[in-house]
């Protein structure tokens, strides 16, 4: 780590666009793969060996595209907001330890940062829909952002549960507090981990608007929902930020639950680019089940998950962070053990 | 005092906090609408808090004393829109009739 | 001189964008008519402001300023604009001929006053400690020194809560 | 919820739904005045397919408007088929084979399920699943394979005859049928899984869209709509046609009136359709698939004539009007569909957007059979 | 059921009620009554727990209608040829009428279709509307108004149901030029 | 509350055995059939556009002219005309147009035909850029195919 | 060979609008549009039985935004004409048009003289690039019209031809 603070600058904006730009790309490529095998089917297959070629072809035509601006939208909302999306994304990418001393910047309150970040995200959806002009769009939009509201409540009680549990904010020093095999991960710490780890991983596919929480772009209710009317790469860059939001959401879970880049097993290397590996092998796994979930099951309503939200989720965890305030703070003293 | 480090010097800060201001009064003076005026009283209050954190940095002999007004300011200030908001809205409902009979154009 | 192709140069460069994407959004925010471009405005100079934040040595109150301003109090606004239409904004902003040359008038007079008050003053010079922007400073002061400060805003917050919610109800309850 | 609704000063406004809209099926437009999410008013507008049918039906002869009827509701075309053809044939007073028989029930139950599958899948898309709709097609392709060996089409079949069939079928379709009713029954305990017994749906469909039987009533809704709601009524029970009185089957009926109970009524109907096709494929008698004395050119009396046929969406009634020719003078195409949409307007008053719609995915809309 | 029926019609003053072999026609009972008795039969048949299957309109220009011939058994029986040219000995020259005809059925087991029908002077052809009282009946009315031009009187909304918003034309009249 | 935990389990037991049921559809096999590079076998009774048949022996048509098949055709998609050659006594069959275009596919023109003339074609793959090569010269292919 | 024609251009670094055709080609993402008949086998082909996504094209839009081929499924009405005129209006170029079924052709069995409903072709209303006859055309015939669009697009065909036996 003996580049200069410009160079890393620079080599940390071209690695993590490259990074998203083609994880974007081949996790939609994964996408229709895992949905067509699910459903008895290839997938894209013609274009290129194993349909490889495939984000190829749609990134030229959608670049390629025609760039509509319809009437009636406001310009500068209609432009900006896709950015809005994608720049925090990407933003938020500057504190994820992709391995022992793969992080941008090792941000003391790296975990916070992300959740602001995500805020943001939220501002891109909604001016995106209401500049659309379209009522679809702007119904698409309320909905998007009751759901981030209704949602960001229960993740961050998770969070906190977490933050209580390490003390500290510091993504990467989470990761070294669960090092030394599979057990020490904190999906393990206690009993009510899984249970946290699961409200955790509901809410970040509500947050990321996936199925079955893709009430924002309900097709069947909402044509496209905010993105109805974007158009070539508008559209790509709205595609690029919801993949860019989805490989966050998972980073995190597996950061603050699974370990980061630790290895599963003690005697296995989590040394140098391993870390890296079993990083990205656990983070690509969550994306699976993401996939996995989105072709499983119908679409929740707005209702529905808002009862969710607050019936279910809130209760839990605000019952999982008190018990575990409870096991570190009191069973010491009960137990008198310092 | 080059500049590229005007960001270690109190009174660039000072400077940007009296221009947020005077935006924000003219806003206030030159929006008539009340979600104009809120948005202009945010950028009043953004003025202040920016003064807190500049002296903060520079001048406080305990430099946490400006962060936590200025998260007392955020607080306040969140409290603030959430109330005016719902004000505002009480008051369209009340005074205002508003139909939007237009039949959309066959959309999507 | 500071050479641009060094940390300070680039943080340099970095806070001049910040300082003009925190004007610009001031900007856009007042002058538009149109409010939701207006709040879009707002909320680009919020994030300018957590810019300036982070230059001020304090991450923490940055990332606050954008969770909060960004992420709570834009979007509230333009959820109130959904809800009130803002298709007949120009009805009720009929503003008059003078509104804009006197704000004008003022807001420069203001900002010309201030900006002369701080760059005339002779500051004293800057304190030993410098703050290291850690959290754990902020949170030792927040239940020590200001403690009763913070439960105090925690009922201003409650009670904004439910005034909201008394007021948003009621508006509807009566047609 | 619908006090909301309803309060008159609310600011509402009108969404379009359609008429090129996923949810609709094909090309309805529903006008829906909403209120938020809320819908204060939907009104169907129709024609957006209208193919005139009625007006060929008085341009063509007797058969030739055959095959008219597999294009009113190509899901189910071989009901259609089925119903035009009964009413002629009534009308002539000819005599089917039984083995005609049989065989028009078999094909028009496979068709059934063909139909109910896709609906299935359908729905749930609608309801924002996407797999199992590729399951049903799935399936459903085993069924138009089988009776696209038999007719030669896959969607718009055109095989019955007045008198019988245009073909027999050859032992491999009586086989391959046997295996597809071991393969669906197989398949079916896994849409359960994976759709029915889903909690997502349960909580969309439950108590969403309660139709009361009173409100079919007066809105002539049949069909699953009708038996959602608690009214045991199908015309292959009540009115018995062709050689339904000889097999053993029952009629799901459900009593909740809600989408869930819509959903239930037609998968069940799928189990009892393999139970009829298993019985008539035991049944199936040897001999001709054509009467005898058919007249080359028909003419049927002056007069006019009523047919009812159970179609997968409910009563298909067809009303001839002849004059004695060789066309027909006058032809009313009644399609279960018009009527069960008829009560959209009013049943969906109160709803939220995503309930109305899992609302009009449980009607089981086939559009050019409304517009006709 | 079915002399409860008629004996209940008699009460409305049809113009002919006949018993017909279902076997053949598909229905029981043919009711014809005057454009003022449309919504009487209505009722009577709501009342009696009957449903409304369908609306339909046929249009006989220059014919005399068929339909309710008192005896279709032995119509049928006879020389089909026969019977047509009996049909139009029967009158010199045919008024040119409109017919409405309603189909009723029941959902609960009894098997009895109604047929109600009322013909109407081409050149007026107007009749009450029954969508009051059987909401199913909007749109049936509205498409027979839209193929027909028939008019029911105090219908809320005749516009085009099936045609375009803008059609002024009635398809499904004999005289109709595309 | 027993309910709520009741329906709490319930619902997330019914949500993890539908993953199980589409994690065992993805690793069987798939039941796509590609087809361009494979293809399925038409039924015999597949019904393409009609197709005139040829005499076994000649190679001409058998096709008598007797117009059965344009009578029987609900939508007039089928042409055919024929001449009586000087001193011959049957008619011949100069010119069969099929307008594909129109036709609905419901063979009643087939059925019709008492001599057998005409069948059904395989083509099932139709597609191209001109909408006037689907109006077929029926007599045309049939020469093109047989010589 | 279709697969080494591909990439042997793309290594070839062919001119730039050559790379375009071939990313377009490749990439053609339908309208969720049905009318009638035809649409049903248009989600047939769409299903797992003939996969439409092995060429990229199941990428089914609803919005026609997002849309490079419009595939007019089944029977144009003269209520719905102005309706699918729009939504042609309302793609970004570079787009296509599919006729599938005879009634999108040139109004397939419903036309008779005195029709007063229907448009008798699709390409009464905007150009159309290929037809597919068939009513409904199997689904086959969607995909061989995919190839074709695409062999107009590239100007050469990448996969074998299928005759009919």
């Amino acid at each position: 780590m003996t580049l200069t603070e410009p160079w890393r600058v620079l080599a940390f904006l071209v690695g993590i666009i490259a990074f998203v730009a083609l994880n974007a790309a081949y996790l939609v490529w994964l996408e229709r793969k895992v949905a067509g095998h699910i459903q008895g089917r290839i997938g894209p297959k013609e274009v290129g060996p194993f349909g490889l070629l495939q984000p190829l072809a749609d990134g030229i035509k959608l670049m390629s595209k025609q760039l509509l601006v319809p009437k009636g939208v406001d310009p500068l909302l209609f432009k900006v907001a896709p950015l809005l999306v994608l720049v925090p994304a990407v933003m938020s990418f500057v504190t994820i330890p992709f391995g022992e001393n793969l992080v941008a910047r090792n941000i003391d309150i790296g975990l916070l940062m992300i959740f602001a970040f995500a805020s943001v995200n939220v501002m891109g959806l909604l001016l995106g829909g209401w500049g659309s002009n379209n009522k679809y769009a702007v119904i698409s939009a309320a909905r998007a952002v009751s759901q981030n509201v209704a949602y960001e409540i229960p993740m961050l009680i998770t969070v906190v549960t977490m933050i209580m549990l390490t003390s500290t904010m510091n993504l990467n020093e989470m990761v070294i507090q669960q090092g030394g095999g599979i057990l020490n991960w904190h999906f393990f710490a206690n009993p009510l981990m899984p249970f946290a780890f699961l409200i955790f991983f509901v809410c970040a596919l509500a947050e990321t608007n996936r199925a079955p929480f893709d009430l924002g772009e309900a097709e069947s209710e909402l044509i496209a929902g905010f993105h109805t009317e974007y158009s070539g790469m508008g559209f790509g860059v709205f595609f690029m930020g919801e993949y860019a939001n989805i490989i966050i959401g998972c980073s995190l879970a597996v950061i603050l639950f699974l370990g980061g880049w630790q290895s599963p097993f003690e005697f296995l290397s989590d040394q140098g680019l391993w870390g890296v590996f079993w990083f990205l092998a656990k983070v690509y796994f969550l994306i699976f089940c993401v996939m996995w979930i989105r072709w499983t099951y119908p679409r929740t309503t707005l209702w529905g998950l808002l009862n969710l939200s607050w019936k279910i989720l809130i209760p839990i965890s605000l019952l999982i962070l008190l018990l575990t305030g409870a096991m570190i703070k009191v069973w010491p003293l009960i137990t008198g053990a310092s | 005092m080059s500049i590229l480090n005007l960001s270690n010097f109190l009174e660039v800060y000072l400077v940007i906090a009296a221009l947020l201001f005077g935006i924000g009064i003219f806003g206030m003076l030159y929006q008539r609408t009340m979600i104009g005026m809120l948005i202009s009283s945010e950028l009043i209050l953004a003025a202040a808090s920016l003064n807190f954190m500049a002296f903060s940095r520079f001048l406080a002999s305990d430099p946490t004393t400006g962060q936590i007004f200025t998260l007392f300011i955020m607080g306040i200030a969140a409290a603030e829109a959430a109330i005016a908001l719902s004000i505002i809205i009480a008051v369209y409902r009340n005074y205002k009739s508003i139909d939007t009979e237009d039949v959309a154009s066959l959309q999507g | 001189m500071i050479s641009l192709f060094t940390a300070e140069g680039l943080a340099g460069l970095v806070f001049l964008f910040i300082v003009a994407v925190t004007v610009g959004g001031a900007l856009i925010a007042v002058g538009s008519p149109r409010l939701p471009r207006a709040v879009a405005g707002l909320a680009i100079c919020f994030i300018g402001v957590a810019g300036l934040y982070y230059f001020l040595h304090s991450p923490f109150v940055a990332v606050m300023e954008m969770l909060i301003y960004v992420g709570a109090v834009c979007v509230t606004i333009v959820f109130a604009i959904m809800l009130a239409d803002p298709g007949d904004e120009q009805k009720v902003g009929r503003r008059s001929a003078v509104a804009a040359p006197v704000g004008f008038g003022v807001g420069a007079l203001l900002f010309w006053g201030m900006a002369m008050l701080g760059i005339k003053t002779m500051w004293p010079a800057a304190a030993a400690k410098v703050n290291t922007g850690s959290v754990t400073d902020i949170g030792h002061a927040l239940i020590t020194n200001y403690g009763m400060v913070f439960e105090l805003i925690s009922l201003v917050l409650l009670l904004a809560i439910i005034g909201s919610l008394v007021l948003a109800r009621a508006g509807r309850g009566k047609s | 919820m619908n006090d909301l609704a309803r309060s008159p000063n609310q600011e509402t406004f009108v969404l379009n739904l359609g008429p090129q809209h996923p949810a609709t099926h094909g090309v309805l437009r529903v006008k829906l005045t909403m209120d938020g999410e809320y819908i204060v008013d939907a009104e169907p507008v129709l024609g957006y397919v209208h193919r005139m049918h009625e007006k060929m039906g008085e341009n063509r002869t007797w058969v030739q408007f055959m095959p008219n009827t597999a294009r009113l509701d190509y899901l189910g075309a071989l009901s259609y088929n089925h119903g035009y053809v009964k009413v002629v044939e009534q009308a002539m007073g000819l005599e089917v084979p039984e083995r005609a028989e049989y065989l028009r029930v078999i094909t028009v139950e496979l068709n059934r399920i063909a139909s109910h599958l896709l609906w299935f899948g359908a729905f749930v898309l609608d309801l924002g699943g996407f797999t199992p709709l590729l399951y049903a097609f799935d399936d459903r392709e085993h069924i138009l394979d089988l009776l696209e060996s038999v007719t030669g089409s896959r969607l718009t079949f055109c095989y019955y005859r007045f008198g019988g069939l245009c073909n027999d079928v050859d032992d491999d379709f009586l086989t391959g049928t046997r295996a597809f009713i071991k393969r669906l029954r197989k398949r079916l305990p896994d849409y359960h899984n994976l759709v029915t017994k889903n909690i997502i749906l349960i909580n969309r469909l439950k108590d969403v869209g309660v139709l009361s039987a009173e409100m079919c009533r007066k809105y002539g809704a049949t069909g699953p709509v009708l038996r959602g709601s608690g009214v045991d009524y199908d015309v292959r029970k009540n009115e018995p046609y062709s050689v339904y009185p000889e097999l053993d089957f029952e009629v799901p009926v459900y009593s909740e009136g809600d989408s869930m109970a819509r959903y239930m009524v037609r998968m069940d109907e799928i189990d009892q359709c393999l139970r009829i096709v298993e019985q008539a494929l035991d049944k199936l008698p040897e001999g001709p698939v054509m009467a005898e004395k058919v007249p080359k050119i028909l003419k049927p009396a002056a007069g006019d004539y009523y047919g009812a046929v159970e179609a997968a969406r409910g009563t298909f009634g067809i009303r001839i009007v002849s004059d004695g020719t060789n066309i027909p003078y006058r032809m009313k195409l009644r399609s279960p569909t018009f009527s069960n949409l008829s009560l959209y307007g009013e049943a969906s008053r109160g709803l939220l957007l995503p309930d109305a719609l899992a609302l009009m995915g449980s009607l089981d809309l086939v559009i050019p059979e409304i517009d006709r | 059921m079915l002399s409860e029926l008629k004996s209940e019609f008699a009460s409305l003053a049809p113009l002919a009620v006949i018993e017909t072999d279902y076997k053949v026609k598909g229905y029981h009972l043919d009711v014809e009554v005057g454009p003022d008795r449309v919504v009487d039969a209505a009722e009577l048949l709501d009342r009696l727990g009957f449903f409304l299957e369908a609306i339909t309109g046929v249009d006989w220009l220059g014919k005399n209608p068929v339909g309710n011939q008192p005896d279709p058994v032995s119509v049928n029986e006879q020389d089909p040829e026969a019977a047509e040219a009996e049909g139009e000995a029967g009158s010199d020259a045919p008024a040119d009428k409109m017919e409405v005809v309603y189909d009723y059925n029941r959902t609960d087991g009894v098997l009895c279709r109604v047929v109600v029908r009322c013909r109407l002077d081409r050149a007026k052809p107007e009749l009450p509307t029954v969508s009051r009282l059987i909401p199913g009946a909007d749109w049936h009315e509205r498409e027979t108004h839209d193929f027909f031009g028939i008019i029911f009187t105090g219908h809320h909304d005749l516009s085009p149901l099936l045609l375009p918003e803008d059609a002024d034309f009635h398809p499904l009249r004999k005289d109709f030029k595309a | 509350m027993s309910g709520y935990f009741k329906e709490l389990f319930g619902g997330t037991k019914s949500l993890f055995v539908g993953l199980g049921i589409t994690f065992k559809y993805m690793i069987k096999p798939v039941v796509t059939v590609q087809y361009p590079h494979e293809t399925l076998v038409m039924p015999p009774r597949f019904r393409g556009h009609i197709e005139l048949v040829g005499d076994e022996e000649t190679g001409a048509p058998k096709c008598v002219v007797c117009g059965m098949c344009q009578k029987a055709c609900p939508t007039n998609c089928i042409t055919l005309t024929g001449e009586k050659p000087e001193g011959g006594k049957k008619k011949v069959l100069t010119g069969y147009i099929l307008n594909f275009t129109t036709c609905s596919l419901c063979g009643l023109c087939v059925e019709s035909c008492k001599f057998d003339a005409i069948t059904f074609s395989r083509d099932y793959n139709l597609a191209g850029p001109r909408k006037d090569a689907y109006i077929f010269d029926l007599k045309k292919r049939l020469e093109e195919k047989s010589g | 060979m279709g697969k080494e024609s591909l990439q042997s251009a793309i290594i070839k670094f062919a001119p730039l609008d050559k790379l375009l055709d071939l990313g377009r080609a490749n990439s053609l993402w339908p309208m969720t549009f049905g009318l009638a008949c035809c649409a049903i086998e248009m989600m047939a082909t769409g299903a797992s039985r003939f996969d439409l996504a092995r060429f990229g094209a199941e990428v089914f839009r609803p919005s026609p935004r997002q849309c490079d081929v419009m595939i007019v499924a089944g029977t144009i009405s003269k209520k719905m004409a102005p309706a699918v005129q729009t939504l042609y209006d309302q793609m970004p170029e570079p787009k296509w048009v599919i006729a599938m079924g005879n009634c999108a052709i040139s109004g397939g069995p419903f036309v008779f003289e005195g029709q007063y409903g229907i448009v008798e072709g699709a390409d009464k209303l905007f150009p159309v690039d290929v037809f597919i006859p068939g009513c409904p055309p199997r689904p086959e015939a969607l995909i061989e019209g995919i190839l074709e669009l695409e062999e107009k697009v590239t100007g050469h065909r990448r996969w074998p031809r299928v005759e009919a036996v």
